[in-house]
């Protein structure tokens, strides 16, 4: 195989999966309304197709459509750059994420720290949106984002930290491999826990949206963007949803890997634990209320940080001794 | 003139400041000012140092008005001060005239204005409720709320044909007697709320992050809340048991059983406590209502032209926000000579810079959410 | 393959342009932006020594150099916050307290 | 292969380190270091150091560079901008740079190269480059180690004693 076939496939598949990936992040937000509508004792979107299929395109058009404006006192380069920012690594990392046991764009010897780093780029999209927009509701929501999400990433790497011992490999396809005897989530219980409230704050959701608070900060970075800009952003929280579900689920549930005894396509199990891991999410935002910005930080540093370093340590004491 | 001229300016001057200090024009437009609130926050960081309330932006004369039209004219006006619990402000304004004369409401009449009174307690607490959660970010119990306070309006437009701005009541009593379907649906309505009022505690009473955000916060003592003129459930939930149900009754509550619920810390979650306990005792009024409703008329016979005697007078009813009254200088003439409105939020919205100094910025969401202001009166 | 004398070219030239920028500017920030440019360079020649070697010891120290960096980092910028707090001070030739 | 993708870091390293000292917006030149981070982890990549390509995007672009954003945003950029933006001292300054470049070149062009020894890393392929890597860190230099966190330790406690507020002010 010639480097232009190699290429042509890399191509392919990368085409594939931004499409595919594009198109369920733009489902996710049907999604979250539905399930939202349900648990709130009514019917969501309902008009655009059956049951409000077609809402997501809807809105996609709209979005598209409407005008895009530009405070004029903004920044202009940087106000136009931040969408991007945010928007392009929640993609990125897709390149390194296993969908099934053979269909992967690419796999590493970095691959989890690769994603680490990648998605901790998106802070700089969301400080920037801040700033630029020189209002000071969005500086606000910029500083807290940022405070927020650096202190989150430490908890969420550490977190990684145990099952990657267990794994003894950075590789994502390996580390599916390494659970075939159990998932991690059995062993890790605690990095687990850790793993997944630190993904929520990650991603903003509920209870830890404080950098998009609507009620205090109406919506903190991004107030000031419309139209296609503001889709980004939009986007770009569902696509590191999927991003944060997709590592929760290779690192503690055996990604691809089904349950022995019931024979299903490794993307069939791949999906199905997908979409239980954004139920969860989406399920929470219906059901908590916000953290404040110090609670936050105390449940971050007081609370999560000495249980993983525990665990870190208790996984390399029984490794030492068992293993 | 002059002087408001002054005011203006010292805002604008004060918002001049350091190099740390972050001022922050929260409102007229903000999703959590509860209406055209707007508050200038100093912050120091997250901290709020400094906090100023500039209201206003509602104001449309409603005391002048009254000055002007007669006295049954004034009713519908007074729907548009609490207009979430609008038949509790026709009852305010109703009973105040009526004190000038000495008519014989019947019996009926004041059972339904008590029982009408308390769906209004009713609405306005759900969409309190409503409101407050989502401020803190429980955004579930704001459609929940929300179910339920439709359910109130539905009865009030059995009742009166509106649903926002009922025009309830008339002075001597009602206009016509509520239809046997009102009846029968509020009988419905209250068999099944108190499951819906667990739900929202469900969501809510025990849950951590909602304790977090509102246990200690915006914490005002007793002696403060009667210094600062509070009243309504802030008032109560300070510990201060007084209730103008119990204090000076009105309509029919002389007659009827309930418990004033009070609060012992008088922080946020206090008042929410109070409030949902005033839910279920509200239902225990309606109840009672239902019962005892008797037989009758429910209207006096009063006047074809209503000109009290000369003189002043004062008469409030317990809101659902808080001591509503009317004060009232009639000159013997078919308009008043005076009206003055005592309007519970405007008081209450008056302790907001001490229950909030100090705190984080998003407690002054959490804070205004409590004390469960509308700007309809509280601007007039 | 890379030869070393590319790594260390390149090297050479960031350390210029990051000297350049300390001596030249007086905002503070892009002074103290201009040493994590000066440190990178090291870097660029630590990996370089590293692949001609074979030798794992160059990356290392590499990673000594980034973590080092954000000791400066972190401390530059504390001093920056308090001198901008107390005096609103963003250059560098302001701070002449100490000056005689 | 490698080479033309050399060229095009260096040279994009090159162009955004020099707009980064001529901005006047300190923002600006925060963000184009970013983006010269990103070319030089693409470099490390070449240079078969990929978890070190990875340690400088996720400690340098996303730690030390966001705290810069984040102390930039609580200062006042804007006045910063519009004052003179060059050191009085700077023609002074050119000339110690040339004379560096001077030296540094003279080494540099004296110096003999040895021939490129076999590298025993494949990029991308073998997964020993990360063990390799924590093994010699944790090992040989593990005293060098705990050296820099306990200088990480001191810079945090120094960072927070300088930026805390005065109690009295």
């Amino acid at each position: 195989m010639n480097i232009a076939t190699e290429a042509l496939i890399a191509f392919i598949k990368i085409a594939v999966v931004l499409l595919v990936v594009s198109l369920v992040v733009a489902y996710l937000t049907y999604l979250e309304r539905k399930i939202i509508a349900h648990i709130q004792m009514r019917m969501g979107p309902m008009r655009v197709g059956w049951h409000g299929l077609l809402q997501p395109i809807a809105d996609g058009l709209k979005l598209f459509l409407k005008e895009d404006i530009i405070p004029s006192k903004s920044d202009k380069v940087v106000f136009v750059l931040a969408p991007i920012m945010v928007l392009v690594p929640a993609f990125v990392v897709y390149s390194v994420l296993p969908f099934s046991e053979n269909f992967y764009i690419t796999q590493v010897n970095i691959g989890l720290f690769l994603i680490l780093a990648i998605s901790s780029l998106g802070v700089f999209g969301v400080v920037m949106a801040g700033w630029a927009s020189n209002s000071k509701y969005s500086l606000l929501g910029a500083l807290r984002s940022a405070a927020q999400m650096l202190s989150y990433e430490i908890f969420l790497g550490f977190a990684l930290i145990g099952p990657l011992m267990l794994a003894g490999s950075l590789n994502m396809q390996k580390i599916v491999e390494a659970q075939s005897g159990g998932w991690f989530v059995f062993s890790q219980p605690l990095a687990f826990i850790v793993f997944f409230i630190a993904a929520l704050a990650e991603t903003n959701r509920v209870p830890f949206d404080l950098p998009e608070a609507e009620t205090e900060l109406v919506s903190g970075f991004h107030t000031e963007y419309s139209g296609m800009k503001f889709a980004f952003f939009f986007l770009a929280e569902y696509a590191n949803i999927m991003v944060v579900s997709t590592v929760g689920i290779t690192l503690f549930f055996g990604g691809w890997m089904g349950i022995p005894g019931i024979p299903l396509p490794g993307f069939v199990w791949f999906v199905l634990k997908l979409a239980t891991m954004i139920f969860v999410f989406i399920w929470l935002r219906a059901t908590l209320p916000r953290y404040r910005y110090d609670q936050l930080m105390r449940v971050g540093w007081k609370f999560m940080f000495p249980l993983v370093l525990i665990n870190i340590f208790l996984t390399g004491l029984i490794k030492y001794l068992f293993l | 003139m002059y002087e408001i001229e002054e005011t203006k300016s010292e805002i604008q001057t004060k918002t001049v400041t350091g190099a740390d200090e972050l001022v922050v024009n929260m409102g007229p437009q903000h999703p959590s000012t509860h209406g055209v609130l707007r508050v200038i926050l100093h912050l120091d960081g997250e901290t709020v140092t400094d906090l100023d309330c500039d209201i206003g932006y509602l104001h449309r004369g409603t005391e002048k008005i009254g000055e002007n039209i007669t006295y049954s004219m004034f009713i519908p006006y007074t729907d548009r001060l609490d207009y979430i619990a609008a038949p509790s402000n026709n009852l305010a304004w109703v009973t105040a005239v009526e004190k000038f004369f000495d008519w014989e409401i019947p019996i009926r009449a004041n059972y339904i204005r008590s029982m009408v009174g308390e769906f209004s307690r009713i609405a306005s607490h759900l969409l309190w409720l409503a409101t407050h959660a989502l401020d803190i970010g429980a955004m579930t119990v704001f459609l929940w709320c929300f179910r339920e306070r439709e359910m109130v309006l539905d009865l009030f437009e059995t009742a009166f044909g509106g649903r926002l701005t009922v025009n309830a009541f008339r002075l001597g009593g009602l206009e016509q007697d509520v239809p046997a379907k009102f009846l029968t649906l509020a009988q419905e309505f209250i068999d099944i709320f108190p499951s819906r009022i667990q739900d929202y505690e469900t969501l809510l009473t025990n849950n951590r992050i909602w304790l977090q955000r509102t246990r200690g916060v915006g914490v005002i003592s007793g002696e403060d809340a009667v210094d600062f003129g509070l009243s309504g459930p802030l008032l109560r939930a300070s510990g201060v048991n007084y209730d103008l149900r119990r204090a000076k009754p009105y309509a029919a509550y002389p007659y009827l059983d309930f418990v004033v619920p009070t609060g012992e810390n008088g922080d946020i979650y206090d008042r929410y406590i109070v409030r949902i306990e005033e839910l279920r005792q509200s239902v225990k009024i309606i109840q009672q209502c239902l019962e005892q409703l008797p037989d009758g008329p429910v209207s006096c016979k009063t006047p074809r032209t209503i000109k009290p005697p000369v003189g002043e007078i004062y008469h409030s009813i317990e809101n659902p926000k808080g001591e509503f009254g009317f004060y009232i200088v009639s000159d013997g003439s078919e308009t008043p000579y005076r009206v003055r409105i005592r309007p519970p939020s405007f008081v209450n919205l008056a302790a907001l810079k001490k229950l909030c100094v100090g705190g984080l910025l998003a407690d002054v969401v959490a804070v205004i959410g409590s004390i469960d202001i509308v700007l309809g009166e509280c601007d007039r | 393959m890379i030869p070393i004398s590319h790594f260390l070219t390149l090297g050479a030239v960031l350390f210029l342009i990051g000297a350049a920028g300390v001596l030249m500017r007086r905002n503070a920030i892009i002074i103290l932006l201009s040493i994590e440019l000066m440190l990178n360079a090291v870097n660029v020649t630590l990996i370089g020594f590293s692949r001609q070697w074979a030798d794992l010891s160059g990356q290392v120290f590499a990673i000594f150099v980034i973590a080092v960096a954000a000791c400066e980092a972190a401390v530059g910028l504390a001093i920056l916050i308090s001198l901008n707090r107390d005096k609103t001070i963003m250059n560098v030739d302001e701070v002449n307290l100490l000056k005689w | 292969m490698e080479l033309p993708f050399f060229y095009l870091f260096s040279a994009g390293i090159v162009i955004t380190s020099l707009f980064m000292i001529t901005r006047s917006n300190v923002i600006h030149a925060a963000l184009l270091l970013v983006l010269s981070f990103f070319f030089l982890a693409g470099l490390f990549v070449l240079a078969g150091a990929e978890f070190l390509a990875a340690v400088q995007v996720l400690i340098y672009s996303g730690g030390i560079m966001v705290l810069y954003l984040f102390s930039i945003m609580l200062m006042n950029v804007q006045v910063a901008v519009r004052i003179r933006q060059w050191h009085r001292q700077r023609f002074f300054a050119i000339l110690i740079v040339l004379i560096l470049g001077f030296e540094i070149w003279s080494v540099l062009g004296k110096g003999v190269f040895p021939a490129m020894k076999v590298w025993p890393w494949k990029l991308g392929a073998t997964p020993g480059n990360v063990e390799a890597l924590g093994s010699v860190l944790y090992t040989k230099f593990v005293f060098p180690f705990e050296v820099v966190s306990i200088l990480l330790l001191a810079a945090m406690i120094g960072a927070i004693v300088l930026a805390k507020k005065r109690i009295d002010s």
